[in-house]
């Protein structure tokens, strides 16, 4: 199985992403994707931008590593993750995920387990700058570290 | 500890802080030089010296929630380092 | 929570359809996208087209019944569904879906519960073509009417 | 049956057929005329009165396979239909 990482300042696009995806294999029925957005959280003070702090080559290396696992597990015919760093607007995009594979049940399972454990793996930090000019750290969020445990039974 | 050029490079580990560490801490990357204790001590020494040989705020770095990488793999404070390797602390992660 | 439902000959961008999800609600954080593909199964004669015959009407009537079950089930923010119909080559995109949320599980969990229903429940029908000239009717999969029951626990 | 026009258009169901069963019956879409039985036979009438009147092919109506929708919403062979009404029988459904 042919896996793809990349971690950039710059914006992707699915459509061509998932066209490479579709030339790595022949027999592609199934791509499942996920697109990971900057959401305005703020209720009273709306979100300015975003700050995306990594640990370079670490996030490249646990990236690959959660997508070779995904790639052992199931049966798939193409993985590509992009994530991007550095300064993001409410609604950019910050990831992409795409998993390709013959019938879909596994290119959602696939691609549901590399975001769950990219979520609690991979060395990205996000700092969130509000319109007043107060700015922090975003804290973990409980949720993650349980959304792996549904893939360990 | 002998900080002092040759010495440290010989026998030195590159400590590597991010995030909210980072910023609490004022450093995000810094040489640390292993000759002046054991060669190859634990994480949890290095940590400890570290803490002793800077301000109260690095105490940030007891916390429960400090992750641990040595050479880019995530450990526990069990591991240990030796001459040339990269060890790092950070926050939990929130990419994705 | 704002649904769109589309069956069209035309093909699609997901680029384009994921910035109109983005656009029908404040809040977002995570779209799962479905991208369905003509796959080549032929193992010795190769595919050379598929025809994607519908009941007008029922098709877009029974995806929306799945969509708005979808949006009942799970706290969703915008979906968005787009079927093809006509004649299609191996590689092209049939159907396209997109769920939109604040956070991904229930982006996954809506993108996957609308692909198992609209695979046993719209009316749809493929009919392929070899190069040797062969056509048949593609037959439904076992896989398929299983696929809905773990919606049904 | 009366098939003649004024009283077909009076109490008459329109009955389509998809994919391999219309290749398999050759028709796509027709009227049937309900005035010369029951007001509102049930599908699993409609259905024995079909296949009755019409060549051997039409035995594929019989099918357990065959899916059966009323005014384009998916019912059992018990339900009924009336004047004005569209029933429609398909092979399983194949998309996505």
């Amino acid at each position: 199985m042919t896996a793809q990482v990349r971690v950039s300042e710059n914006d992707f696009s699915v459509d061509i992403e998932n066209q490479r995806l579709l030339k790595l294999s022949n027999g592609i029925g199934a791509i499942a994707n996920f697109v990971g957005v900057v959401r305005d959280n703020a209720t009273e003070n709306a979100l300015k931008s975003m700050e995306l702090e990594h640990y370079p080559g670490m996030t490249e290396r646990s990236i690959q590593d959660v997508v070779q696992r995904a790639g052992q597990r199931w049966s798939l015919l193409g993985i590509s993750v992009i994530h991007r760093i550095g300064r993001l607007s409410p609604g950019d995009q910050i990831v992409y995920v795409g998993v390709a594979s013959a019938h879909r049940q596994s290119a959602f399972d696939g691609c549901g387990f590399i975001m769950d454990y990219l979520k609690t793996e991979a060395p990205f930090w996000k700092k969130e700058t509000l319109d007043s000019g107060e700015s922090y750290w975003v804290s973990a969020r409980d949720d993650d570290q349980h959304a792996v445990q549904k893939w360990q039974s | 500890m002998n900080q002092s050029g040759a010495a440290a490079g010989d026998s030195a580990i590159t400590v590597r802080l991010f995030a909210s560490l980072r910023e609490a801490l004022g450093s995000s990357q810094f040489q640390f030089d292993l000759s002046a204790i054991d060669e190859t001590p634990t994480v949890a020494i290095v940590r400890r010296i570290l803490i002793a040989t800077h301000d109260e705020n690095w105490r940030a770095l007891e916390s429960a929630d400090v992750r641990i990488a040595v050479n880019q793999s995530v450990v526990d404070d069990s591991a240990r380092v030796q001459s040339g390797d990269e060890l790092a602390f950070f926050p939990p992660v929130t990419g994705g």
